[in-house]
């Protein structure tokens, strides 16, 4: 199979489907996958840390994924099983063709030297390395957590060596690795108030208890994962509750004072 | 202020700040889109379309971007069902801006029960989709021939004190059809909703919608859309909301020298752009519009370009 | 030589040796354009639709660029008649191209005559023009019409021997005509024509095609004429030449995934771009595709969307 | 009434139709009018001498005149009354609103030092003042000719001095004004192998005979006016007779050896 790329000339828009063939597609932990895509076209994406890809599984599904890495043209995400979309994707092989739409969503980062703390639940991990890498200018410690140690895989040897990643803790619930407990419990053994920002990424429940644990007034992130099935801001689906603001267009990244009625409405 | 007042019209006894409206199907299904929709600076909103009972609507992909510049769905007229009118009608009126309840059904009986639950919850009017092109059994099946048109309005005019807006896909029979609307007692003609179309991924050859057909929306559709509307103004002088591919205010102003009073904007909204910008940069232009053709109210430019 | 095999295909019995033609309509009518055509690089010529008698047509504006990035016309059937069949078949002869003739007429006996003296001089095939969305009398009104389709094409294909390709428009019922035509004798279908559109000038308030009405053509039709060409060979497996906004590659290889062998192109030769190199280009990225897809000839991908 | 311009973004395509509201639109000599027109919208065009634009008259007709003039905004026309098209044009005010689709054609001039001898015949001294103005480097010899002195304007006061027009010489048929006789009388006159470039614009006619006496091989050309009824290269009614090439897309000027055939069919 041969590369199309520079056959004609083509206006790639954020929005439309854009084909990309499957470079690499491991298991790299207990059913997370790393995916990455090559695209067929020249596509000259740019893209920033918390855009958002729709990956199409064509005749299966369309499914939201945060951009794991990118190096100018290979594009990686990292992704769980979760149903049916997931569960296909992870079944696709090398040099199988794909579509992507993006990059969507509103970038997120710093480059300007701030302390930020990222805690990170179980598969909430994917867009961090990306975001690290991009935040050059600033100083990140990042908490990860995940249920079992199965889960676990080695970041720096996936996404290479982030110099601006200072500490990077681990918590297992099932106490196989690092510090056993929550991840959300090492917001109790920080000191919060070195930080300029905090962010949490991670299951729905978490992101809430962290949005009630975090108490740096306007200064506490969350990164949503609402229902999205557009990704361009007109279906609706993915609307913050309580708010005019839509995930996939304003977000995906949201301070905790934007997303509280949408948290409230959650049953912790 | 004084400047705006110029775009006001009233469009079947509504009045509205300005001829902007959302398309349906763009936001609209619940309050906090009403709200989000109303902050893009219409002079109206319109709730996504309701049917009785809530529906599912088809898997992603739903919506995709074109290469030639249009956007192709087939949403499958998701919506929560018609429990959920009352507050979408009700946060409308606490922002005070006119809502339009747009109305799905399969048959006479479910376009009216929607219908006269709109009209409870104290809805401005309501706009009956006749029109949409991918969904089986709802809509361009029941718009195409003008007898069912008249009567689904018939059945629903008769029913509600409302306005009624029967909104029309593009079909052979078109202008009959917009006729037997009117007859039936609707009060504005809504032209036209998306053109059925299909995209295929050339990669791997398959149909990129889930429901393989789809509705073309955007530029690509607008000058088939001012045809309609210049041919069924031409034939009625009804009144009419335009809607089909309307970007920019020559766009608009091109639905309304054809005969549209109102516009509907949808594919346009897409987050691409700022929809905030974009509406008002449509309403900066209208009126340097009105301006440059020396009126004072849209009214005058309706349906100008039938004058000799 | 080898590389350009893989294109060949064979339409209604006629050996191509690429998929592409010109879109009739786009040049056509006299020696000189066929020779025009034939540098272009295409596969066989189309002559511009003939009628029995010459046709002044309408004045200009005839053809418009609209912003939207297509085209609209309202030629209005302009021919030299008849009398000119023998010089266009003879240039093509003389450059080995095959010509399809373009037929047109306002009734069974005005086709019947035209396709005649298109076999008498030897044409490879015509093309009944089933379909032209803006000339009354000529076209869209006997292409809608299931039953009418049937009787011109069975007219037409009991007097002659060469093969009759039914050329049909947007219609409500194009999927139930297109199967009538095959049931009358065409060999293979034309999907599809322009689009009924109208361009309104904001400025003057007026229409801008001297015919007001005209037919929307180039990308803006593309997804449209691409459901067309799936529901058709869905139904029938049909030969098809697909038309309608086809501009690169791309464009070619989703018509022939829908179920086109052939293609006709039309907006995209407006001087803008080179139209040599447009041809050339398209050709070129065919073949890459077919070595994509690992596959010899255009044949084993014509409606390859409809395999699971 | 107020001038639109910079109200929306909007793409200018050559094969659009742009609005234009008339600056000035004045009979300079007998049927000869100098119309002017100003773009109500950003147009940046970039027009070359011997570019011609389709001009609307709303609901009455659409023709082709050579842009005579282009000062980077105003663009000027030069025509002569011939029929309903160009009578209702003559009627048209200061201010009023007409539609330009343009600019169409291949652009023809020199800037090179070569010397150029352009022949006109009446109304086609319309595209000879953009076309000198642009030729800055090359030195011009210009012969008009016209059949009465009542047909003739004064060039340079219309369009300015132009420094590289050397020899200007006029010719009437009824002797009322310059040199007596034909513009082609020129011809025998002048020694034309001082020319790198001999021009001819007229009747068809004239164009046809100067094909005839002009004996510098590949070097004499004529600017055609056919039918031109789409101007974008698929309508086909401007074709060149023997040739497979359209005046629309691949003139308006071309050698006389290109426009043999097509000079053969016409009678005188
Ligand atoms: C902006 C954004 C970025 C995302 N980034 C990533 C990423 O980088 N890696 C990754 O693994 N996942 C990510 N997700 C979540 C991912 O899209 C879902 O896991 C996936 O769509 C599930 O599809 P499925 O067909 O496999 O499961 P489904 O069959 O759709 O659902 C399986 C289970 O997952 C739940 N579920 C479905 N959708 C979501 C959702 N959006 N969020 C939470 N739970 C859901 C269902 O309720 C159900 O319990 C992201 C989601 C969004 C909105
Ligand atoms: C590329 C091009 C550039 C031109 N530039 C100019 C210009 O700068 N100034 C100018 O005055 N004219 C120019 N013309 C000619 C001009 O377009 C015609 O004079 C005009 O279209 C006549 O329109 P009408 O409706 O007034 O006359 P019509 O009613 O169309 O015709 C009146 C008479 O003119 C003859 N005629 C019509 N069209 C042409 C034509 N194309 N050439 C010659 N005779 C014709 C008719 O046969 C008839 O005898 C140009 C033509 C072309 C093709
Ligand atoms: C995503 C999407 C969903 C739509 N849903 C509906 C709908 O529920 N009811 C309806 O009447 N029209 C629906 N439409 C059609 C629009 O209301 C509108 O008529 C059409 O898109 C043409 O306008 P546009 O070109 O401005 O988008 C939908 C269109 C889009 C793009
Ligand atoms: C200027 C013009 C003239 C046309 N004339 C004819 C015609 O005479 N007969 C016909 O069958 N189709 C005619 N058509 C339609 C084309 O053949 C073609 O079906 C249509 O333009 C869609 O293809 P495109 O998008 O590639 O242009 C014409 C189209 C254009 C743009
Ligand atoms: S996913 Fe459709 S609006 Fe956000
Ligand atoms: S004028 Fe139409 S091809 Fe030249």
């Amino acid at each position: 199979m041969q590369n199309l790329r520079g056959i004609g000339k083509m206006e790639k828009k954020k929005f439309e489907i854009k084909p990309v063939k499957i470079e690499r597609n491991e298991e790299v932990a207990e059913n997370t996958f790393l995916i990455s895509f090559l695209p067929l076209e020249d596509l000259s994406l740019e893209v920033k840390p918390f855009n958002f890809f729709m990956v199409w599984i064509p005749r299966i599904d369309f499914i939201p994924l945060s951009v794991s890495d990118y190096d100018g043209n290979s594009l990686t995400f990292l992704y769980k099983i979760k149903g049916n979309g997931t569960k296909a994707l992870s079944l696709k092989k090398k040099n199988e063709i794909l579509g992507i739409m993006g990059p969507l969503g509103k970038e997120f980062f710093f480059k300007n030297g701030e302390k930020i703390l990222v805690v990170a639940g179980g598969i909430g991990i994917a867009p961090i390395p990306y975001f690290v890498k991009f935040s050059k200018g600033s100083e990140i410690d990042l908490v990860w957590g995940v249920k079992k140690g199965s889960e676990l895989f080695e970041v720096t040897k996936i996404y290479g060596k982030m110099n601006n990643l200072k500490n990077f803790i681990i918590y297992t619930e099932d106490c196989s690795y690092g510090k056993c407990g929550k991840a959300l419990d090492a917001l109790r053994e920080i000191r919060l108030n070195e930080y300029n920002r905090i962010l949490s990424v991670g299951p729905e429940v978490m992101m809430k208890n962290f949005c009630n644990l975090c108490n740096k007034k306007n200064d506490c992130y969350v990164a949503l994962e609402n229902l999205t099935k557009c990704g361009m801001g007109i279906c609706g689906s993915c609307y913050i509750k309580g708010t005019t603001k839509l995930m996939c267009s304003d977000g995906p990244v949201f301070e905790c004072s934007e997303v509280k009625y949408h948290f409230e409405s959650i049953i912790a | 202020m004084v400047i705006l007042m110029t775009l006001n019209i009233e469009l079947a006894g509504i009045i509205l700040k300005n001829p902007l409206m959302n398309a349906s199907g763009i936001l609209g299904q619940n309050k906090e889109a009403i709200k989000r929709l109303y902050e893009y600076g219409f002079g109206a909103v319109v709730s996504k379309t309701i049917t009785p009972m809530p529906r599912i609507g088809n898997k992603p992909p739903i919506i995709l971007s074109l290469p030639n510049g249009g956007l192709i769905n087939a949403v499958g007229l998701e919506n929560p069902g018609k429990g959920t009118i009352k507050e979408l009608v009700e946060e409308a009126k606490e922002l005070n801006i006119p809502i339009i309840v747009s109305v799905g059904g399969t048959n006479e009986d479910e376009f009216s029960e929607v219908a006269k639950e709109a009209e409870i919850s104290g809805a401005n009017a309501i706009e009956l989709n006749l029109s949409c092109p991918h969904t089986k059994g709802y809509g361009l099946e029941i718009g195409a021939d003008p007898r069912n048109v008249f009567n689904v309005v018939k059945n629903v005019s008769s029913i509600i004190k409302i306005p009624v807006i029967a909104k029309l896909g593009l079909n052979d029979k078109i202008v009959e059809a917009s006729g037997k609307a009117l007859e039936a007692g609707a009060k504005a003609l809504g032209l036209i909703n998306t053109v059925k179309a299909i995209y295929i991924d050339v990669y791997t050859l398959k149909p990129v919608l889930s429901n393989i057909h789809g509705g073309l929306s955007g530029p690509p559709i607008h000058p088939i859309a001012v045809r309609v509307i210049y041919d069924v103004y031409r034939e009625y002088r009804a009144e009419i909301i335009g809607s089909g591919g309307v970007k920019d205010w020559k766009d608009a102003a091109e639905f309304i020298s054809a005969g549209a009073k109102a516009i509907q904007i949808g594919s346009a909204l897409i987050s691409n752009d700022d929809p905030k910008h974009t509406i008002k940069s449509i309403l900066g232009g209208l009126e340097n519009w009105l301006r440059f053709h020396n009126v004072t109210s849209l009214l005058e430019l309706v349906g100008s370009a039938h004058r000799d």
